[in-house]
């Protein structure tokens, strides 16, 4: 039994740690919340001399493959500290869509860029509000050109290309590969809860694009994607959550009332205790989901959505407890806990919804007991 | 049973409808919530001249005696004000505190000649109230405040800080709760008084909120001097002055936050999955029972309270559960739409999200709600002494020289 | 505004509450779970005796016609009580499947037997396990004989006679009379969850049946009969709420730990204002489904689901934490708490259950929306 | 990471699946669980042959020192030991807290003579044993009981009451705690002995529980004479030793209540609403998904914590969620199958009763989940002050002697 980080992939965790301790994200996050955009060029560079951006991706592509229980625990890291940096667009998202159903030729020209982060990626699939579903697919590609508008974009302000779900001339889904340079690409930015993560609107007027290949079905492959991702954005809220259990746990060990720390009150014990079980699930679930990244399981739906179900619920709770156990002081624009109630709201909306994983959680128990 | 007005009743809400209608707009069922980020100069204009409109009109004091300009009504008269201006668009959140609260105050405890000088242009929106309690330090524990008073002859001068006061960027005037002696247990040595907002020594910053309104401020006192003439009962009695003041709370009676269960309503009838309303879909019908029921059952105990007072009787401890209530289905009420709009649902730009936005405001909004005013757990503990009878918390700091208690970061 | 029962009603409920003070229940229940049967003779004479049973049902039949507010104050203190009688199976389901759907001559029939408590019904609806919708109607009604099996029915191993849910020869759902006491009725009586409530299986073999008259279709008076009982069961679960929070108050304020009453430690005192909040959301749902039921409207389905979906929240949370705060003691067989707690596990399952409500509740506001 | 056995743990796995593969029953999987009442005489005869043969096989006592003919093994073989046995339907309940808490709390304070006597028998199944602490005014405070023990010369007089004696009615021994001194604070007055539970003085009476099933006792004690040479540990540093008891309550591995999510899902499987089965439906859907991640939030702690035995540390505070989450999962559990069963759900006979019952008799056990072994409401004071830290509740009993704090009904 060993269902633990090894001893390397913590190395890289302490030493991710360290390094982001020292880049000041939370003032970039609030600089961003208050309008200025977001200033993350070094801390970028710091992130690309980690060698995070290649963690994942192998060593013939450019990458370092140092495999996925680093590219956990780095977005544990990122996910503890908000740095507001297009990481999770490029590395879980892009890069992984390239890893899962790139041709050779696609991986060969953009996975060295983005390992070395001199390009970032994202993925496109929304198209205004509603649930992931393949009806709600309405881009078409066709010719070799792209139309149609997608949005909420991550960070689709400032990545270099994007993998966008769209519907071929039969109507039949399809992934295509769009560099956002190209010609037929507008980009809008939208205000969102949280400003430090952007999200872009993109309008494509038949803009030139490349078919992904894939060996299977395409919804299955960006159901594929869903599940890996699921696995990194619950890393990523169990690290939020974490910052935020820390955060209130000091604050009420110190603030004082009626004479005694706040912190002695069983009604901020037990919050915190709960904070804590929902915490210590999650990242339980989280780990199942690392191993069966890293063990490169072939069917990891039920360990995703399982992971992510909980990590949604803990970092959405943690983050809303954190406020309430500073009390006023917590929901003031200067303080920091509404920096990660902000990430928890657009996290628990990102990479598919609480609803969205509940249901596949149950689809994968039913195909598990089918099987 | 029923929910008809008493004869009384009916002709005094025919008057109110009667006056809205010639002065003010009815609001567009179903339209989304306006958001509110906080008064400005021009907002406060007109919030100012609609007060003098109702004081003119015999709608402002309701509650107060008919000696200083009120209308010698009962709560019940007030809560059948408010449920009708609350069917219409009009300026609010500038006179509540001040018409409800400080100037009861004032009428309890000043001198005749002060309240012929504070109390008519009060009531006719001249002069802005605020009310000067909670601190850094003392927010749950209000008596635990730090703001001293020292006496200097014929003056009191004030050094401190206090935070969390609703409109103190657009008073006039404030009462004030300060600690004149440090040496007594922390309820024994707190003096009230009131004072003048403008003058030197006193400064008012905005705090902002996470949800982008500005409702509060923080207000500082240096070397503020005010006479004793402007204290309100005696030295050492502040606290109960103070209780005075927070028994004029008055009942809430239609100030849900909004969007409410009808807004989400709207939403979930319009808003389609796959073709179909989101309220014929299973999970979302299961979600909205639960919070209808809450909603619902909020209303009713309103119904009940306002039952007791159209009798003349007290409300029970039924009227109580609205804020605890509330503040929870907000958050739910949010989160529920924002999930069904999946990523979309992150977008709050008014332009752009559906319903303009008003539930993403919402869900930033929430947490004060649960917080702003008294906290859930204060609201708990409060319902188990007080309604359940069930014992005080613990004390080590009850009978402790306000000076030897025990202190953390303010 | 006037949402409170009338001096009348409140002085039926102060002397209901009494006579049931003195009619030491709790013991008669606790004797029903030990398998001694229920001993109600004296106690249902009583309760006749209060005019209980005629309560409304108009005079021409035999009743006092004092109307629906005295069965709501009536409902709540048997709920409170515990009071094993066969009450809600005669009054709120059999005497008012007869006044909605019953002909002249079967009203006049049964009406003053029930009213005066000589006789007692019940109204036999679930053919097992599952939901209630028309689809799970089987038995058959056909040349005015009944036959299949109905189970769990409410006291019908004591009950005269029987509404039943019926198909007729066509297929289409009919609400029939039986007299229990005919031949091809079989009775059994079923182990369940609270036996202070007898529930029965019921076999038809061609027992002799008379159709209800219904001026609508049968399952929308179907569909009445339990709008009206759930304003009732709702009282009775506000009644049973209300007994479990006085009950655990009473002892939070005097058991000792850590040297003070466990009544002073926040976990508890939470844990009864949340009860306390879940309570009076329910009595005031309740309220507005009395005021639904006294004042006739027609349709009354939102208040009723509303009403029943906040008292089954409030009876099931109270009678749980009410165990918890007992601690150990809570959940021995000698004290009074399982018996609460077992009320309301039954109740929470009779005259459709949470989700049949939440759901009925919904229809209601989009049939309010459509209007 | 992965979840296999180290070449050491796997060979340990194959010899104990060899000896249950030869002397017991596998479980069907998905069977409904048998409910539990408590354990007659007939099925202690079956536990105790059961245990002769795991101490005959090597598999009784394993963290025991090889000197009480122990096999000197660490938590993981133990961890190892009770995976496996759990797959097969072997009697439980009789020997775990005699063996894993009271003769570990023996053999860490009793003469070599005692261990020499009592150790083997224990171990042999031959004499089961007891742990006596709980009282009726002392559960969640434990330090607060009132037995009174009374030297008399070489031995001690004992009167007083125990309650919550997990299998007293099978015991033949027991370790007790006792107030020797009720002038001191209350953790100092106490001392440990160990008794003899057919002495005369002593009177067990099964407490029956509201689920129909007795695993409890009261134990009465009246005028037990005990000899100083059964005490444990110095006079008055009871404590101490009760500590020592109570750390040694093991890992719980696999002891979930049933029926847990796998018998949920198996009935949602089967059940059908409309022709559709349940776990098809999408109100259920999301209850169940809910359920699940916790559950399996639960093991995978589990898995963790096993993690850190293997590896020879102590597992972290993950090891500590089980329980709290287990006893509300397991009311939720039943109440969504009952749900579903609507007014069917009532009937609880097993004959009749979907899955023979199992869902209506855990609606009935699982109240005394959230209580047995720790309330929830000790549990998250655990979890807050041990793992995260915080402060301890305001204490009024602290430093006061035990005869002096306050009392209530008992």
């Amino acid at each position: 039994m060993n269902l633990e980080f090894s001893a390397e992939s913590l190395e890289i965790r302490d030493q991710g740690r360290r390094f982001l301790a020292g880049q000041t994200c939370l003032p970039k996050v609030r600089a961003a919340l208050d309008g200025g955009g977001i200033d993350n060029a070094a801390l970028w560079q710091g992130i690309v001399a980690q060698g995070w951006t290649g963690a994942a991706i192998p060593e013939e592509y450019g990458g370092h493959g140092i495999g996925y229980e680093a590219l956990c625990v780095i977005a544990e890291e990122l996910g503890r500290s908000l740095a507001p940096v297009p990481f999770a667009s490029t590395a879980f998202l892009a890069a992984e869509a390239l890893m899962l159903a790139g041709s050779e030729e696609q991986k060969e020209a953009w996975l060295p860029k983005l390992a070395s982060g001199e390009a970032t990626g994202t993925f496109a699939l929304s198209e205004g509000p509603g649930a992931i579903a393949p009806g709600a697919v309405k881009a078409r590609f066709a010719d070799g050109r792209l139309s149609g508008t997608k949005w909420p974009v991550p960070d689709g302000d400032t990545a270099d290309i994007a993998i966008v779900a769209a519907r071929d001339a039969d109507g039949r889904i399809v992934q295509v590969l769009v560099d956002l340079g190209a010609e037929g690409v507008t980009r809008g930015t939208l205000d969102t809860l949280d400003p430090s993560r952007p999200q872009a609107r993109l309008d494509f007027d038949g803009a030139p694009a490349q078919v992904l290949q894939s060996n299977e079905d395409p919804w299955e492959t960006v159901l594929s994607l869903l599940d890996r991702a699921a696995i990194l954005t619950a890393f990523e809220e169990v690290g939020g959550a974490q910052a935020c259990l820390d955060m209130a746990t000091a604050y009420a060990k110190e603030r004082m009332a009626f004479g005694r720390p706040i912190g002695s009150n069983q009604a901020i014990k037990h919050k915190l205790a709960d904070v804590f079980v929902a915490l210590e699930l999650a990242r339980s679930n989280a780990y199942m989901g690392a191993l069966g990244l890293t063990s490169g399981e072939r069917d990891l739906t039920l360990a995703a959505a399982t992971a992510r179900v909980s990590s949604i619920q803990a970092f959405t709770l943690a983050a809303s407890e954190n406020i309430q156990t500073h009390g006023g002081i917590g929901f003031t624009w200067e303080a920091d806990p509404q920096l990660y109630y902000r990430r928890a709201g657009a996290l628990a909306l990102t990479n598919g919804t609480l609803g969205f994983w509940k249901d596949r959680l149950v689809t994968a128990l039913e195909r598990r007991d089918a099987a | 049973m029923d929910l008809e007005d008493t004869k009384a009743e009916a002709e005094y809400r025919a008057k109110v409808r009667a006056f809205l209608d010639a002065h003010a707009e009815k609001r567009v069922r179903g339209a989304a919530p306006a958001p509110s980020r906080g008064i400005d100069a021009e907002a406060l204009t007109r919030a100012k001249a609609w007060q003098a409109k109702k004081a003119e009109a015999g709608f402002a004091g309701i509650r107060w005696p008919e000696e200083w300009g009120g209308q010698g009504g009962g709560p019940i008269e007030e809560v059948i004000y408010t449920q009708e201006e609350a069917k219409y668009t009009v300026p609010r959140g500038v006179f509540e505190i001040g018409l409800g609260m400080c100037l009861p105050t004032m009428i309890a405890y000043a001198t005749k000649e002060q309240l012929e000088r504070y109390t008519g242009p009060a009531l006719r929106g001249e002069e802005v109230w605020c009310q000067l309690f909670s601190e850094p330090a003392s927010g749950s524990d209000l008596a635990g405040l730090r703001t001293r008073a020292v006496r200097d002859g014929d003056e009191w001068v004030i050094n401190g800080q206090k935070i969390w006061t609703s409109g103190a960027h657009l008073s006039d005037y404030g009462i004030l709760l300060t600690r004149t002696d440090p040496t007594v247990p922390k309820h024994k040595g707190l003096t009230m008084f009131f004072i003048d907002m403008h003058a030197p020594g006193v400064e008012v910053r905005p705090i902002h909120q996470m949800s982008g309104a500005s409702h509060f401020n923080e207000v500082f006192f240096t070397d503020l001097r005010v006479p004793d003439a402007h204290r309100l009962g005696a030295v050492g009695d502040g606290w109960r002055v103070a209780l005075t003041t927070l028994m004029n709370e008055r009942l809430a009676v239609g100030d849900e936050p909004r969007p409410d269960v009808e807004d989400l309503i709207a939403f979930l009838e319009e808003f389609e999955i796959d073709g179909v309303p989101a309220i014929r879909t299973p999970v979302v019908r299961d979600r909205l029972a639960d919070i209808y029921a809450r909603s619902a059952g909020v209303k009713s105990a309103r119904f009940r309270a306002i039952t007791a007072l159209s009798r003349g009787e007290t409300p029970g401890p039924e009227a109580s559960i609205g804020r605890l209530v509330n503040a929870m289905k907000q958050q739910e009420i949010a989160r529920l739409a924002l999930e069904l709009m999946g990523a979309g649902g992150m977008v709050s730009d008014p332009e752009t999200a559906l319903r303009a936005g008003s539930f993403q405001q919402s869900l930033l909004a929430a947490p004060g709600q649960r917080i702003a005013g008294g906290t859930s757990e204060i609201l708990r503990n409060i319902i188990a002494e007080r309604v359940l009878g069930l014992p005080g918390d613990p004390r080590v700091d009850k009978d402790v020289p306000f000076q030897d208690i025990g202190r953390g970061r303010s």
